[in-house]
């Protein structure tokens, strides 16, 4: 359950869109700020409160790579191996990350701090290889202690 | 001259056929002798079973389709695990002419002709085989061969795990 | 108007007209699975390809998508394009699981076709499969993702022509999967059509799975008896049994599809206590002997009672030329009373909204398709005749106002309730619609209709051959069974296919009912001699509109070969008949009787 | 003329042997065929009825006796049954004439080994061949059958035209013997045997004499391909039998008449005349027998192509020919 006051922000969110479809991938964003990821729960709620049916908001929520349908941890990394990138070494940088973090590609660290994903574009192609922790971006991780750092940085601010 | 290359045609047969009064019979004398036909041979048809003793026959009705005398007969039925088989499978063998499309036409190897030939009977209705009579406790021919294994049908083996798939896709998963 | 030339022939096609549908006006075939006349384009399958060799657009096309223009030079035949279909079709098989032989969709797979048609054979790609988890959509309708094509058509008919909510497509690119949220029964009344519509085998009739082929179908051209609508199905049966019903089409009825009621109805037909033998008295004889007795207990109650102490009844459901019989068999045997409906109201009723619609002013369901203001006056079209719900909601996709006149209904569309029929502003609209049933007042309707020279009504009769029978009604004068009975001179009737109430049915000391339903008139009859189902001949119904179709002959009568006992399964008998196959036509009984009482009368005389 | 009664013990007798030795022959004919067919195809033959299948025609025989003895709904019941008759018996009878060995002695008497020394024998069998011809036409007509009555169709215009020319091949033969008796004909060729003179009007006689007893390639009255059996397709059991045993019967006797008219009788050295005229009568059964192992059946067009167009010209020319012939030579 969502608190109520979320509740309302939401609603006045949805109320203020044309449609209210057009409202949905915020609030699932919001709910998956909520609960960590967006749960079987949250897409029922999203849906009572968008006025959709459940498979509807399911439609949305499996489309979009941004919305977690399965737990992740407290930080999901997204590495762009998309062309600009994969040719400035976003598939080393990928592999290497999960090589520090000694977790496969997709899965979480035991911690629960990391979730490591490919991603097909970040829009930082300028910027390549790109990747993204949480809600914050990061152009031309070249080097191995480059991205170390970015993590470091990360874990310490837990 | 027409007319005598004709009278050489007319004699050239004639010579040939003469020489023929002499060579050896290849006939055998039948019930005595018998003679051993080839594997391939197109005789008796049987229902073979795959090599985990399951029946091979899903009753996809294309052996009676193919079938250009209508001598095969069948009703499909879903058994266990949804695998799809034969409730009843019949062939009029009194029909048959053994001409083979049946066993081309089968997709999963079950129906398969078999070398013996002598299925003669006095009471016609005799050799209206159901599938008990055609049912073989063997593979016949392709030994190796299990319809399921390959179709990507959840039945000898679950979801995924058949010889040429992948596991099962999860749409809410994480990877893109 | 575009004129353009399509493999050598010049096509003038309107407006708007995709190249698709401009090579089929010339029977020029391109195969297609995303396309479909209902649905129009999605360019999901890339299998429609065609090359433009000269015009304003040129090379590869999607036929589908590009729309007719003037000066196209389009060829469907040419290397180019041949070879893109052929690849376009070997991308579709490669994650296709090759399961055809135990898929009920072989035999009649669009993708089995076109896969044969493209050329494509032997598989090149030796990587591994994608697969998916199917999903439990209840008792009627067979999930089987892997088979699934990406094209797009089920979402776009369940979500956007029928307005379902709770099945769609979910994920992207190559995880995409069409189903429901959670498992669970399909909640639209037309989720049946996924089976039509599906180009393959995801979508399968699950009550008639594992049963046939299609080479092996008995079909014939059919109309559903579900409701007044008169939908056009094409019944499907094999050995006796009645497999399952797809629908067909006609544009100017029910279009494409048809509703779940009219498509998963086959256990009535199958129903393993239909009476299959004639019985007299609670013993099974045959249909001569029990006609003669039928004749004898005529003469019988005759003299005992005097003339006019029977009654002939019909009733709504039965077919058209059999209720033409009963006022030739009520004048022979000097009938009491001729009915077509048990209640006075029902007769009532029926009576005037025929005299409303033969003003020429009914809409079909092509009409209320095509309509831009419907006004759904005292019924329930959903579960009345849910077809009609569906044209509703194909005429507010258009841009009509559906207005509900307060009634607790619910449509698969957004409608407006009104306090009254005088709150819409018929005037206003160019092809108004009033869809009712017949519990609406007719002196109302006739005042709006005189007053609107563009409205149509759609008056929802309750069975399929109520109007027929209704116009029967007003020639020959025939009365309901309540009011027949009121005086108490009517001692005995013959029932044909007749649902008579309990109340009704005590008052009746002699019953003679045919009927291929176990009904409890059936139950309670003396007489008893098997009819055969609308399947099982041929006939017509006359539908809301006063609209004639004739159904064929599906199959021939008897007990389902599958019905059988086990030791006569199958049957290695050989019968000219098959076994309970003796029912008849209920107009060939009538003829019968009718005949066997002229040959008594001249007999007599 | 008068009679004593050995004489009539001896025609008597005569008779006897000669029905006892036709029909003897003409069942093993049927027997010999069966067998160079299938050496011809490589086969065995029949074999499984006494030593070397010997007994199989007493088999066949029994068979044709006791099958069922069928008639044809709306068939002619007379004709029906007497149209095998009219087919074996004349051929039957045509051996009357023939002489078939050289006259011997018994008991002081002298002793013709031919039945019936006619003065017109060569014409007596061109009438009893004509007859023949009612068997197959009466019996394809009485079975009411469409296959029945196309073959005896077939079969009329089939005999009655090669009759012509293998009349008209024997001109020649008359001419040169100066007579009709066929003992006078054996007579005259003690010295040189007709074909030597006539080889001509021996292969016009040779091809008319096949198409006379329907053998393959001439066997359009039966024509299993087309017609089921063509004219005794209704046919069953022992009167099937009789049209069967006619067709053998006749390839004897022409074969003796073939033999009598152009192969000089029964005349030949070392050997007995007896031995001689079997010999040769065999020989041309031998041939008719391998001729069916070969020769793949004509059109009809082409066998009414042939008799009229090619036959009957040629043997007018040939007689022609001998006319001018015996002429120039005084």
């Amino acid at each position: 359950m969502i608190p109520e006051t979320m509740r309302q922000e939401l609603q006045d969110r949805i109320s203020s869109a044309i449609t209210n479809r057009e409202a949905a991938v915020d609030v699932m964003k919001a709910l998956q700020t909520h609960y960590g990821w967006l749960t079987d729960e949250a897409v029922v709620e999203a849906a009572g409160l968008l006025g959709l049916s459940p498979l509807q908001v399911e439609e949305l929520a499996t489309f979009y790579e941004m919305i977690y349908r399965r737990p992740v941890g407290r930080y999901v990394i997204h590495v762009c191996d998309s062309i600009s990138c994969w040719s400035m070494g976003g598939e080393s940088l990928l592999r290497q990350i999960a090589g520090l973090l000694k977790v496969t590609v997709g899965a979480t660290t035991p911690d629960g701090l990391f979730t490591l994903l490919p991603c097909c574009c970040l829009g930082n192609c300028g910027q390549a290889p790109a990747m993204m922790i949480g809600n914050s971006i990061y152009g031309g991780v070249t080097s191995l202690e480059k991205a170390t750092d970015i993590l470091h940085q990360h874990r310490r601010n837990t | 001259m027409k007319i005598f290359s004709d009278m050489t045609a007319l004699m050239t047969g004639m010579w040939i056929t003469w020489k023929h009064i002499f060579r050896r019979p290849v006939t055998i004398q039948y019930p005595e002798q018998r003679r051993q036909p080839y594997p391939r041979y197109r005789a008796r048809i049987v229902l073979t079973r795959d090599p985990e003793g399951g029946e091979r026959c899903v009753a996809c009705q294309l052996c009676s389709a193919a079938c250009p005398v209508d001598c095969i007969s069948m009703q499909p039925a879903e058994g266990d695990g949804g695998r799809r088989y034969a409730e009843w499978f019949r062939i009029n063998f009194a029909r048959c002419i053994f001409c083979g499309l049946c066993a081309e036409a089968c997709p999963t190897l079950a129906i398969q002709m078999t070398p013996d030939y002598e299925i003669c009977t006095r009471d016609i209705m005799n050799l209206i085989y159901e599938k008990e009579d055609l049912l073989i406790d063997g593979c016949g021919k392709s030994a190796d061969y299990n319809f399921y294994r390959h179709a990507g049908i959840a039945v000898t083996q679950p979801r995924g795990n058949g010889a040429e798939e992948l596991p099962p896709v999860d749409v809410r998963g994480l990877m893109p | 108007m575009p004129k353009l030339i399509i493999d050598d022939i010049t096509v003038e096609v309107a407006e708007g007209t995709t190249l698709l549908e401009a090579a089929q006006s010339v029977d020029i075939p391109i195969p297609h699975f995303c396309w479909h006349p209902a649905l129009g384009r999605a360019g999901a399958c890339r299998v429609c390809a065609v090359k433009l060799l000269d015009g304003p657009v040129k090379g590869i096309q999607m036929s589908c998508m590009l729309p007719a223009q003037e000066g196209m030079v389009v060829s469907t035949t040419d290397p180019e394009a041949v070879a893109m279909r052929r690849h376009v079709i070997e991308w579709l098989m490669i994650n296709h699981p090759h399961d055809c032989p135990v898929c009920d969709e072989g035999g009649e797979c669009q993708l089995q076709d076109y896969t044969i048609a493209g050329g494509h054979g032997i598989r090149r790609y030796s990587g591994k499969k994608r697969t998916h988890v199917n999903q439990y959509l209840g008792p009627y309708i067979e999930h089987e993702m892997n088979r699934c094509i990406q094209c797009y058509r089920c979402v776009r008919y369940y979500q956007e022509y029928a307005g379902g909510t709770d099945f769609g497509v979910m994920g992207s690119a190559g995880r995409v999967y069409f189903g429901r949220f959670q498992e669970g029964q399909l909640e639209s009344p037309f989720s049946g059509n996924l089976v039509d519509i599906c180009p393959t085998g995801v979508f399968t009739d699950k009550t008639a799975r594992f049963r046939a082929r299609y080479w092996d179908y008995d079909m014939a051209p059919s109309v559903c008896p579900g409701c007044s609508l008169g939908c056009n199905t094409t019944p499907v049966a094999r050995y006796r049994e009645l497999l399952k019903t797809v629908a067909r089409r006609n544009d100017a009825v029910n279009g494409w599809f048809i509703c779940d009621r009219g498509r998963f109805a086959n256990s009535a037909v199958n129903a393993p206590l239909r009476p299959r033998h004639a019985v007299v008295d609670s013993r099974e004889s045959c249909v001569e002997d029990a006609l003669d007795t039928l004749l004898l207990r005529i003469h019988a109650l005759g003299e005992l009672h005097g003339p006019g102490s029977i009654a002939v009844v019909g009733s709504s459901r039965m077919a058209q030329e059999a209720a033409e019989l009963l006022p030739q068999l009520a004048l022979r045997i000097a009938a009491g009373a001729l009915c077509y409906r048990t209640t006075r109201k029902e007769s009532t009723e029926t009576s005037s909204f025929v005299e409303l619609v033969h003003t020429g002013s009914s809409a079909s369901q092509q009409d209320v398709r095509k309509s831009d203001c419907i006004v759904v006056y005292g019924c329930d079209p959903l579960n009345e005749a849910p077809m009609m719900a569906m044209a509703i909601r194909q005429a507010w996709r258009s841009g009509a106002t559906v207005y509900v006149i307060e009634h607790k209904i619910t449509l698969p569309c957004e409608f407006t309730l009104r306090a009254t029929l005088d709150d819409v502003p018929l005037a206003e609209a160019e092809r108004p619609v009033i869809i009712c049933n017949l519990s609406a007042e007719t002196d109302q309707l006739d005042k709006l209709l005189e007053g609107h020279s563009r409205l149509k009504i759609a008056p929802l009769f309750p069975a399929a051959n109520s109007f027929g029978t209704a116009l029967l009604m007003r020639e020959h004068g025939a009365i309901s069974l309540e009011e027949a009975l009121a005086d108490g001179e009517i001692k005995g009737i013959i029932s044909i296919e007749a649902d008579i109430p309990a109340a009704l049915l005590g008052k009746i000391p002699f019953v003679a009912a045919l009927d291929w339903q176990a009904t409890a008139t059936v139950q309670a009859a003396q007489i008893v001699i098997p009819t055969t189902a609308w399947v099982e001949m041929n006939g017509s119904y006359i539908n809301y509109e006063g609209r004639a179709q004739h159904f064929s002959k599906v199959m021939n009568p008897g007990v389902p070969v599958k019905g059988l006992d086990p030791a006569g399964h199958p049957p290695h008998i050989h019968r000219s008949t098959a076994t309970g196959g003796e029912a008849l036509p209920a107009r060939q009984l009538l003829a019968r009787l009718i005949k066997l009482l002229d040959d008594g009368n001249r007999g007599l005389s | 003329m008068s009679y004593d009664p050995i004489d009539i013990t001896l025609i008597g007798a005569k008779i006897a042997l000669v029905f006892f030795v036709i029909l003897t022959l003409a069942a093993y004919l049927v027997f010999a065929e069966r067998k160079v067919l299938a050496w011809i195809q490589d086969r065995k033959g029949p074999n499984r009825v006494g030593p070397f299948g010997l007994l199989q025609p007493l088999a066949d025989l029994i068979k044709l006796l006791t099958k069922e003895d069928f008639r044809p709904i709306g068939a002619d019941k007379w004709l029906f049954y007497l149209a095998p008759a009219m087919a074996a018996i004349p051929a039957i009878m045509i051996f009357a004439v023939i002489p078939f060995g050289a006259p011997l002695t018994v008991f002081g008497h002298s002793v013709e080994l031919q039945i019936s020394d006619l003065n017109v024998g060569l014409l007596l069998f061109l009438a009893l061949s004509s007859i023949a011809v009612y068997g197959v036409a009466l019996g394809g007509w009485a079975s009411n059958s469409k296959y029945a009555l196309l073959g005896s169709i077939r079969g009329l215009a089939q005999l009655i035209s090669y009759e012509l020319s293998m009349g008209l091949s024997l001109v020649p033969v008359v001419m040169l013997a100066r007579s009709f008796r066929l003992s006078d004909i054996v007579a005259a060729q003690s010295g040189c045997w007709f074909i030597v003179y006539q080889p001509l009007a021996f292969i016009i006689f040779l091809i008319s004499i096949a198409a006379e007893c329907k053998r393959i390639p001439f066997d359009l009255p039966e024509a299993e391909g087309e017609l089921v059996a063509g004219f005794h397709t209704e046919y069953s059991g022992m009167r099937f039998g009789l049209f069967f045993v006619g067709e053998y019967i006749n390839i004897i006797v022409l074969g003796g008449l073939a033999a009598t008219f152009f192969l000089g009788g029964w005349h030949g050295p070392w050997l007995p005349p007896v031995i001689w005229f079997s010999g040769k009568v065999l020989a041309f059964a031998f041939l008719f027998i391998w001729m069916r192992g070969t020769l793949p059946r004509l059109r009809y067009d082409q066998l009414m192509h042939f008799g009229w167009k090619i036959l009957t010209p040629l043997a007018l020319v040939n007689i022609l020919v001998t006319g001018w012939w015996l002429v120039l030579r005084g």
